[in-house]
């Protein structure tokens, strides 16, 4: 064939749709932008797009057909862990590759993924940190809220044995979760207000996209300023602040490893072209585009998987695998990323930013370097062996 | 910290003493906060504070407003539109190139706060004088302040700010050395003292290492383990208090989710799957009558909600209308397939708002009446949002209940629903009535939207979160009963926001589903069950 | 007036209604016989245009009104009984009789008229209670006040003694034979219960298999051909 | 007289058996199709398509199941999902501990349970690697369940809407506590990973025909199954319990016993085709039990053709079919034109899609003269 | 539940002391309105009784308590000297040889009319029984000489709910000698019906007289003198028994004909 076909499996419409359109979009712009300089060995890219509608067991019927049916090159997807873990098998089976680009949980390290969101360490830890120090507030006590799914769960397993080699005592840390979709935070803020009156509090929210909101609200509505009690979230950036109204959400914070508003000309020129992208395609709301962390590691993804093509001189998925390793991409975040050697994980570096008026975040707080992944976190038991990956 | 307010205290005390301090403000003063050295900024906002003047204030407030930008010559400008004010200078001009904005950091904007409102304290305004009272109150007093909060109290004349700085006074006082001040504090508090007291009236009962008293004074021991007593009992009346209102706000919420269905399949029968849609289209029309604020009438904006409402009924009905000309008219006497139909048109709709709106959620804000909340017993706030919710429910619920019961329309509509053909046959333009009813039930589920909008995503899939429980409050009442939609929402909001706190949010929506389950066997029929021939 | 020309109707395949005409005059009570299953409520309601026509013109006052919906009839001034009472369970008594006036003015309909309680103590009795929880013959009783209530120029009445107490079925007789009487209004009956529809009657038509195959004055009701159709 | 009784319909007619002997032999070629002929042959059938047309095979044996109840008995449940969920469960708890060390923790546990810090099987993991025992469950479970849930209900003759909503409630409770990570079941991520199933790699293509093979069996089976009950005397018992369950009882039938008899069964079907969805597609999590799964699998029924038993199926692969195709051909669009046709479907084809072949073949036979009247029915109470 | 079924069966229905039914002191009240007020009346074996009363006397009401479907406020009701009414369901009391034929025709409008046979004919209806069950040559006999009976031979393959309203009420009365019950209660079986099918109708009550116990509830005096022959006529009013006697008795007298008959 004349072209390379690369899959795209984000979920466009259901739940999930929120937060994976934008990504189907940037690897559109992406591949665009590939084509554009030539392609990758000479060929171009050509997108096949399909909608697993966030529906986990049609992620892996998806896969399947991207792979074996359209015979992708690769596959660029995927959101929540779970559509992850269901479409695994399907990568396993057929040998082929999946770039997953989301912060997630680790515990995982498969040869036919390469991840490039954030491993716990390079955002959940670092974030904590902050907190702890000075600039931070030097919180004591922690609210850790999530959604009840794995991801906040292994999150904040991870977050608690931190805390306690820390020296915070259980009994300062409270762990709450809610179901998928809650919507009335209430009693919950009403909780963290109370227990807020013990000792410098900090909220530690991995909150999964639709119940921020009602959170935010809440919260706002209840008069809990980030002055009093900082909240950082680890799944809410640029994107889903466009739904909030963030005049009180002023000072609260999120952890990434990038954001729109970092100052470096690879991001104003990834920026732009984004803005200028979703103009041209007339994209809904194309005067508001924002980028976001998980777009740029689709970005990155995208990217990188063209480098490694051009360095094996081929598609096929072990040569891939051969030459990602020590790839490096000058990325929008501003820092040179570099993909591990080993662990299939991007050396990161991360940031926290604090929420503005404008919905855009001021980065309060940055690493001078990419941090490496722990996919296996140290903090969890029986990870001891496999910190050399 | 405390240092910081030790020096902070300090300089606010000299700086009242010479209140006439007038004259721009010197550079050097200014220079650390376009720096990033966290510690001098903090302290250059501390002596900025103590000129205590309009500048001074000037300057924090941009700080706190993020309309303070740095110069590429280290100094600062106050921007308002488009147009820098120098503080140094007090010169206005038109902004230089690479202005930047200063950032601001939650430390820092705390430090600003406490400024603020230390300045504000001797306002002439009561009203920023009650604010910084109670953030001050929140903050905490330190006994280095206790000089300023003395001079504010002794000159405030309100009774209200002057009972909330006794308080801060107290606070303080329960750091005191002298026992005495120390048990007059513990005493005074056990009438206002909040759970932020806790930790320090507890500390007074533990015991060291060794056994001793860590507070030596048996009698202020009793004195604190009282006021301990007494704020806790305080608490827990708040808090079931606080229960009772988030469960009434919680069912209001319901309750306007599902007083559309009500209509559409309560009394019409129509299994409306798209109704959840309907309320997502109430709430998109929120989204574009403030866009509309926005453009054209900005100073009006606080008032967009008012405008929304109107525009949310009325495009839910046109909607609602719509749909009933051209699908559900043909389904009547087939609610099972009214199902089948109202999911696909749901889907179509979903679709629609992602096709036009994007899949992401839209920002709608909050009225600035709407911020916010009115504190009651001490700790307890009530935000406005909800209360306005709760009697925006209750006068929708009003509306409704007189146009069904007390017009000849609503007459009309229960007859159709109860036998179209003989209602026919008596003279009632049935299809019209078809038509006005479902478009009624929209346009509520529409004013529903809005009502969400305020509290939620507004989003393609605002309605998929809110079509189970509205089928559920609907059915729990009893179908066709407005009387027990009423009481099934209320009621199961106050069950979840009594049991939540003590199942955990997952354990008690579980519950709440089971205690659906297991009332519907006591009641096959709902609450409000008609008894007798009339329902066979 | 009344007049109905060659009215077919099918039920799926099934010819239910074949040519039917008849003409009802203003004043005058025709009553409609026929054995079980013939077609006459099939008749009736497409005269209340319930079911639909296939073939065959319905006018009334010279207007042609096949094609109008029932609640247009209504408002022309067709009232209707129809068999097994169709009452609105869940309405009220009151409310139920109020719906009768669904066509008066909303200044008309805000009183019940005093006849029909009269005629009907019953229903006064159970003004608030639900019309479903009635027994069968005060349901019927129901049906015939909503009917008169509409103050109607043509009734049509489809068994409307059925279940009803012998007492209160002569006061029903009586009240017809007033409508009658007034002149201004045209009845029409359909009855199994022979005698009382032939006192009443000025005018009948006998039904058998969706066919009319016998009709006359009410003179003619009782002869040995009329009675044939009605026999088993 | 006689003539009239041999008349009664049989459990076939002469041409619907030969169609269903046909379409099974088809079906059941596809295997042979895909591991005979190479790939790019052109009798190749892929195992993509393998894989659809198992997964729709198990879509449409849990549509049949629903069929039962709701087509012949008028309970409409909007919870069938769990019963399809609890048997996947069921089978997916051996299908987990046959991975056994092989897990990504090397434990005996499950990873989700190394995770959790578990130490031990919870006491319901008993027996599972058993998977006999497993079969036994997902008949069992959803089995016991439906017989508890439905003996209380229908004792106390809760009835339509009000049936329907509590079953949607039970199937949302249950999500929702599969969903907690302390229940033992792998919380939202569910079950997934599997290696094999008696010992036999589950990837591979000779087990992935045995369980098509398997899947195509039951699905025969149990369409003979049910459309023998439909046309005995308990069917028509059934369907008195859908038109008129108070005149049933006045004639001496419980109608307890009957619905929870069909209930009962409705939901072991459910379970087994779940229980053979899940080594196929390779995943069960709590999702499968959300309101909206319980719901599109009434929206196959009344697709097909509610009250047929066939219908069902067909409804199940059309929409299935029709999902599989659009999502990748139109991922922006597919939801307008999957929703135009529920739409569709519902205003024009009343009986839905079986309706229509017979609304054609009647048509041929009548006169346009003999349009049918259809008299609207009387108001549902 | 089965279970109990087949106890009652096997002890068979006593009626050692004649009578078939005891009502006693049985009062239903709705909110307050006494729709039957203290009522009693016995029905002996074989025994036809017609019971007339003006509308909302509380007829229907009545067999709706004898028949299960609805529960006595206060008083007993007994079926034989064994069966308390008051306490078993709808379908143990048409299992214990009740039938009933309702004021409004119901039969199973989705059903043939021959499947409504089927369903009411008499036999084991638990769920096994029906799921294996076959026609036998004389239940096909039976349904066939049935059919013949209520004029629906040649309709058996309609569907019920295509019949017009009198050959419902046919079918209904067809169901319900199907189930062979002992005691038949008839709410208004005639109504609607032409004169020479009531005429009918009267003469298979009187021929079913003495097989079975049987109460008629009509309004149709000619058709009640008919049926009624020497036997009891019952008036009732207002929930009570108003007067009870032979027909002419009855006709005669005075409060009947104020409450009732009219002049
Ligand atoms: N909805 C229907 N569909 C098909 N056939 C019908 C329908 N309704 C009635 N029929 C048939 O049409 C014929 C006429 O019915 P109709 O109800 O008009 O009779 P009728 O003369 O009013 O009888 P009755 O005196 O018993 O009320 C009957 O044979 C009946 O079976
Ligand atoms: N569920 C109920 N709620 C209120 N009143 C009721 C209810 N059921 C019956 N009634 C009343 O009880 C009285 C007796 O009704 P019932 O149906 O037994 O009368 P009936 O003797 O059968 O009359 P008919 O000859 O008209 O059929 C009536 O006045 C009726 O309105
Ligand atoms: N990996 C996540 N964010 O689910
Ligand atoms: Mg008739
Ligand atoms: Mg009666």
């Amino acid at each position: 064939a004349d072209t390379i076909k690369v899959g795209i499996l984000h979920s466009l419409s259901g739940t999930m749709a929120i937060s994976e359109t934008s990504l189907k979009d940037v690897a559109l712009m992406t591949i665009e932008e590939i084509n554009a300089r030539g392609g990758v060995m000479g060929k171009k890219l050509e997108a096949v797009v399909v909608d697993p509608a966030s529906n986990w067991p049609l992620f892996a019927e998806k896969a399947r057909q991207l792979v074996s049916k359209d015979k992708v090159a690769a596959v660029f997807g995927c959101w929540t862990s779970v559509s992850r873990k269901s479409v695994l098998p399907v990568f396993k089976e057929t040998n082929s590759l999946l770039f997953y680009p989301v912060q997630y949980e680790g515990e995982e390290l498969e040869k036919n993924v390469f991840y490039t969101g954030a491993a716990p360490n390079q955002q959940a830890i670092p974030a904590v940190e902050y907190l702890m120090s000075k600039d931070g507030g030097g919180a004591k006590r922690f609210v850790l809220l999530g959604t009840d799914y794995v991801y906040p769960r292994t999150t904040n397993k991870i977050l608690r044995a931190f805390l306690k080699s820390k020296g915070v005592k259980d009994s300062e840390i409270q762990e709450v979760y809610t179901p998928f979709g809650h919507a009335d935070y209430q009693t919950i803020v009403a909780n963290i207000k109370k227990f807020s009156a013990g000792g410098k509090t900090a909220v530690i929210s991995t909150i999964n996209g639709d119940s921020n909101v009602p959170f935010y609200k809440e919260l706002g509505n209840a008069g809990l300023k980030a002055t009093d009690v900082p909240v950082v979230a680890f799944s809410v950036g640029e994107e889903e602040l466009r739904g909030v109204d963030t005049k009180p959400l002023l000072g609260h914070l999120a952890a990434w490893n990038y954001f729109e508003s970092v100052k470096n000309p690879t991001n104003a020129a990834f920026v732009k072209k984004w803005k200028a992208y979703a103009a041209a395609k007339k994209l809904p709301n194309a005067a508001t585009a924002v980028t976001n962390d998980p777009m740029e590691a689709t970005y990155v993804g995208i990217h990188m998987w063209a480098q490694a093509v051009e360095k094996a001189k081929s598609t096929d998925t072990d040569k891939v695998i051969a030459a990602m390793a020590g790839q490096t991409f000058k990325a929008p975040s501003g820092y040179t990323l570099t993909m591990d050697m080993t662990n299939h994980h991007l050396h990161k570096p991360v940031m926290i930013g604090e929420i503005k008026s404008d919905g855009q975040f001021s980065v309060v707080w940055k690493t001078k370097e990419p941090v490496r992944a722990q996919p296996w976190s140290p903090f969890i038991q029986g990870n001891e062996g496999k910190q050399k990956l | 910290m405390a240092n910081l307010l030790k020096t902070l205290a300090a300089l606010l005390v000299l700086a009242f003493a010479s209140l006439s301090a007038q004259a721009a403000i010197d550079p050097n003063l200014l220079k650390p906060l376009a720096g990033d050295d966290p510690d001098a900024r903090i302290e250059a906002v501390a002596r900025i504070a103590a000129l205590a003047n309009d500048d001074a204030r000037k300057v924090l407030q941009a700080l706190k407003d993020d309309t303070l930008y740095t110069t590429p010559d280290g100094g600062v400008l106050v921007v308002t539109d488009d147009r820098g004010w120098n503080p140094a200078t007090g010169a206005t001009g038109p902004l230089p190139d690479g202005v930047d904005g200063v950032v601001v950091n939650n430390r820092l904007r705390g430090a600003v706060d406490g400024a603020l409102s230390g300045m504000a304290l001797l306002s002439p305004d009561a009203g920023l004088r009650r604010t910084a009272a109670q953030a001050l109150l929140a903050r905490g007093v330190t006994p280095e302040q206790l000089p300023l909060v003395a001079k504010a109290l002794a000159a405030e004349t309100d009774a209200g700010i002057e009972a909330t700085l006794r308080t801060a006074m107290a606070v303080a006082d329960l750091q005191s050395p002298d026992v005495a001040v120390r048990k007059a504090a513990v005493i005074a508090l056990a009438d206002t003292g909040t759970a932020s007291l806790r930790p320090q009236l507890q500390a007074m009962l533990d015991k060291n290492a060794d056994g001793s008293h860590a507070e030596p004074d048996g009698d202020l021991r009793l004195a604190a383990a009282n006021t301990l007593n007494a704020i806790d009992s305080r608490e827990s009346r708040a808090e079931f208090v606080g229960n009772l209102f988030y469960g009434l706000s919680l069912g209001s919420v319901l309750l306007l989710a599902a007083l559309g269905l009500a209509i559409t399949f309560g009394l019409m029968g129509i299994i409306n799957m798209a109704h959840g849609e309907l309320l997502m289209i109430g709430a998109y029309t929120t989204y574009l009558v403030q866009a509309l604020f926005r453009q054209y009438f900005p100073n009006a904006l606080d008032w967009y909600l008012v405008a929304a409402l109107p525009c949310a009924f009325f495009v839910a009905f046109a909607v609602g209308v719509l749909l009933e000309r051209t699908v559900i008219r043909w389904l009547y006497g087939r609610p099972l397939e009214t199902l089948l139909a109202t999911w696909g048109i749901s889907l179509i709709l979903m679709q629609s708002v992602r096709t036009v709106f994007g899949a992401q959620n839209v920002e709608v804000a909050n009225p600035s009446w709407m911020a916010g909340g009115v504190t009651v017993m001490g700790s307890l706030v009530l935000p406005y949002s909800r209360i306005a919710i709760i009697i925006f429910a209750a006068l929708v619920v009003a509306a409704v209940w007189l146009i069904l019961n007390k017009t000849r329309l609503g007459l009309f509509v229960r007859a159709v629903m109860q036998n179209r053909r003989m209602a026919d046959c008596v003279g009632v333009p049935t299809s019209r009535i078809d038509m006005m009813t479902f478009g009624l039930g929209s346009g509520i589920a529409g004013l529903g939207g809005v009502a969400l909008s305020q509290i939620g995503n507004v989003g393609p899939d605002l309605g998929q979160a809110y079509i189970v429980d509205s089928f559920m409050v609907v059915v729990l009442g009893g179908v066709g009963q407005l009387a027990g939609t009423v009481i099934g929402a209320l009621g199961l909001g106050e069950v979840n926001k009594f049991l939540e706190p003590v199942a955990g949010a997952v354990l008690g929506k579980i519950a709440i589903l089971v205690f659906i389950i297991i009332f519907i066997q006591r009641r096959p029929q709902g609450m409000f069950a008609l008894k007798g021939r009339s329902v066979e | 007036m009344l007049q109905v020309e060659h009215v077919n109707q099918y039920y799926g395949s099934s010819h239910t209604l074949r040519g039917v005409s008849l003409t009802v005059e203003k004043g005058q009570c025709m009553a409609l016989l026929g054995r079980n299953g013939v077609g006459k409520t099939t008749l009736l309601k497409c005269l209340m245009g319930v079911l639909p026509v296939a073939r065959g013109k319905v006018s009334w006052n010279g207007r042609d009104i096949t094609k109008l919906k029932p609640h247009q009839r209504a408002r022309a001034g067709i009232a209707y009984v129809p068999q097994g009472r169709e009452i609105f369970a869940r309405l009220t008594v009151e409310e139920n009789l109020v719906m009768g006036m669904a066509t008066l003015s909303s200044r008309e309909a805000a009183t019940i008229s005093g006849e029909v309680y009269e005629l009907f103590p019953v229903l006064k009795e159970m003004k608030h209670r639900r019309g479903g929880d009635l027994s069968g013959g005060q349901q019927q009783q129901l049906a015939i006040a909503r009917a008169m209530l509409q103050k109607p120029g043509l009734i049509i009445l489809d068994e409307p003694t059925e279940g009803i107490q012998p007492s209160i079925i002569k006061d029903i007789g009586r009240v017809i034979r007033l409508l009658r009487e007034r002149g201004d209004m045209g009845i029409l009956l359909c009855e199994q219960y022979f005698d009382f529809a032939h006192e009443l009657a000025d005018k009948f038509v006998v039904m058998s298999r969706g066919e009319v195959v016998a009709s006359g004055d009410a003179a003619e009701m009782g002869e040995e051909h009329v009675r044939r159709h009605l026999a088993v | 007289m006689n003539a009239r009784v041999t008349s009664r319909k049989s459990l076939f007619s002469k041409r619907a058996w030969t169609a269903l002997a046909v379409v099974t032999v088809v079906a059941a070629a596809l295997p042979l199709l895909n591991l005979v002929f190479p790939a790019g042959h052109a009798l190749h059938v892929s195992s993509y398509v393998m894989g659809l047309v198992a997964k729709f095979m198990c879509f449409a044996l849990a549509a049949l199941a629903l069929d039962l109840v709701w087509g012949y008995t008028g309970i409409l449940s909007l919870g069938h999902g769990l019963f399809f969920a609890l048997g996947g469960y069921a089978h997916g708890m051996y299908l987990m501990r046959a991975i056994g060390r092989d897990g990504v923790y090397q434990s005996h546990l499950p990873d989700f349970m190394v995770f959790l810090d578990w130490k031990e099987y919870p006491w319901y993991w008993a027996m599972t690697d058993n998977f006999w025992y497993c079969m036994l469950l997902v008949v069992l479970v959803p089995g016991v369940l439906a017989f508890v849930f439905g003996y209380f209900a229908f004792r106390s003759r809760i009835k339509g809407v009000y049936f329907s909503i509590i079953t949607q409630a039970l199937t949302y409770a249950a999500m929702l506590l599969f969903f907690r990570n302390d229940t033992g079941f792998g919380g939202n991520n569910g079950f997934t990973d599997f290696k094999r199933i008696l010992g036999f790699d589950i990837t591979a293509p000779g087990t992935r025909a045995v369980l098509y093979i398997v899947t195509l069996a039951f699905l025969v089976g149990a369409l003979l199954l049910c459309r023998w009950i439909v046309t005995s005397r308990l069917g028509r018992v059934l369907q008195g319990v859908r038109d008129s369950e108070s005149r049933l009882m006045f004639i001496g039938y419980d109608p307890l016993w009957f619905k929870l008899f069909v209930w009962t069964l409705s939901a072991v079907l459910c379970g087994i085709a779940g229980a053979l969805y899940v080594p196929q597609v390779g995943i069960i999590n709590p999702s499968e039990m959300s309101a909206a799964n319980s719901i599109e699998m009434v929206v196959w029924v009344a697709i097909g053709g509610r009250g047929t038993l066939v219908g069902p199926i067909i409804g199940a692969f059309t929409v299935n079919g029709l999902k599989s195709w659009f999502t990748a051909t139109f991922p922006d669009l597919w939801l307008f034109a999957l929703g135009l046709l529920f739409i569709l479907v519902t205003l024009f084809m009343r009986k839905g899609i079986l309706g229509l072949f017979e609304d054609v073949k009647s048509l041929r036979r009548k006169t346009p003269a003999d349009k049918p009247v259809e008299e609207k029915s009387r108001e549902a109470a | 539940m089965t279970l109990e079924i087949s106890a009652l069966k096997r002890d068979g229905l006593d009626t050692t002391h004649g009578a078939i039914l005891y009502l006693s002191d049985i009062t239903v009240s709705f909110d307050g309105f006494r729709a039957i007020n203290k009522l009693n009346l016995d029905i002996s074996v074989g025994e036809l009784r017609c019971i007339i009363g003006p509308n909302g006397a509380g007829k229907t009401t009545m067999m709706d308590v004898i028949t299960g479907k609805t529960r006595p406020t206060s008083g007993t009701a007994f079926f034989g000297q064994t069966y308390d009414l008051a306490t078993m369901t709808e379908y143990e009391i048409a299992h214990a040889g009740i039938g009933r034929k309702f004021q409004r025709p119901t039969v199973f409008e989705q059903h043939t009319v021959f499947d409504n046979l089927e369903l009411a004919m008499k036999m084991d209806k638990r769920v096994r029984p029906t799921l294996f069950a076959r026609l036998t040559s004389e239940q096909e006999d039976k349904i066939a000489s049935i059919l013949r009976l209520i004029r629906l031979n040649g309709q058996e393959d309609r569907l019920a709910g295509l019949l017009s309203h009198g050959q419902k009420q046919w079918l209904e009365i067809g169901m319900l000698l199907m189930q062979e019950p002992q005691l038949i209660l008839l709410d208004e079986p005639v109504a609607g019906m032409s004169d020479a099918e009531t005429a009918r109708t009267a003469e298979l009550l009187n021929e079913l007289r003495g097989k079975h116990s049987i109460m008629v509830v009509e309004h149709d005096m000619g058709f009640v003198t008919e049926i009624a022959q020497q036997g009891k006529v019952t008036v009732l009013h207002e929930g009570s028994v108003l007067a009870e006697g032979r027909m002419d008795q009855v006709q005669a007298d005075e409060r009947v004909i104020d409450v009732y008959l009219g002049r």
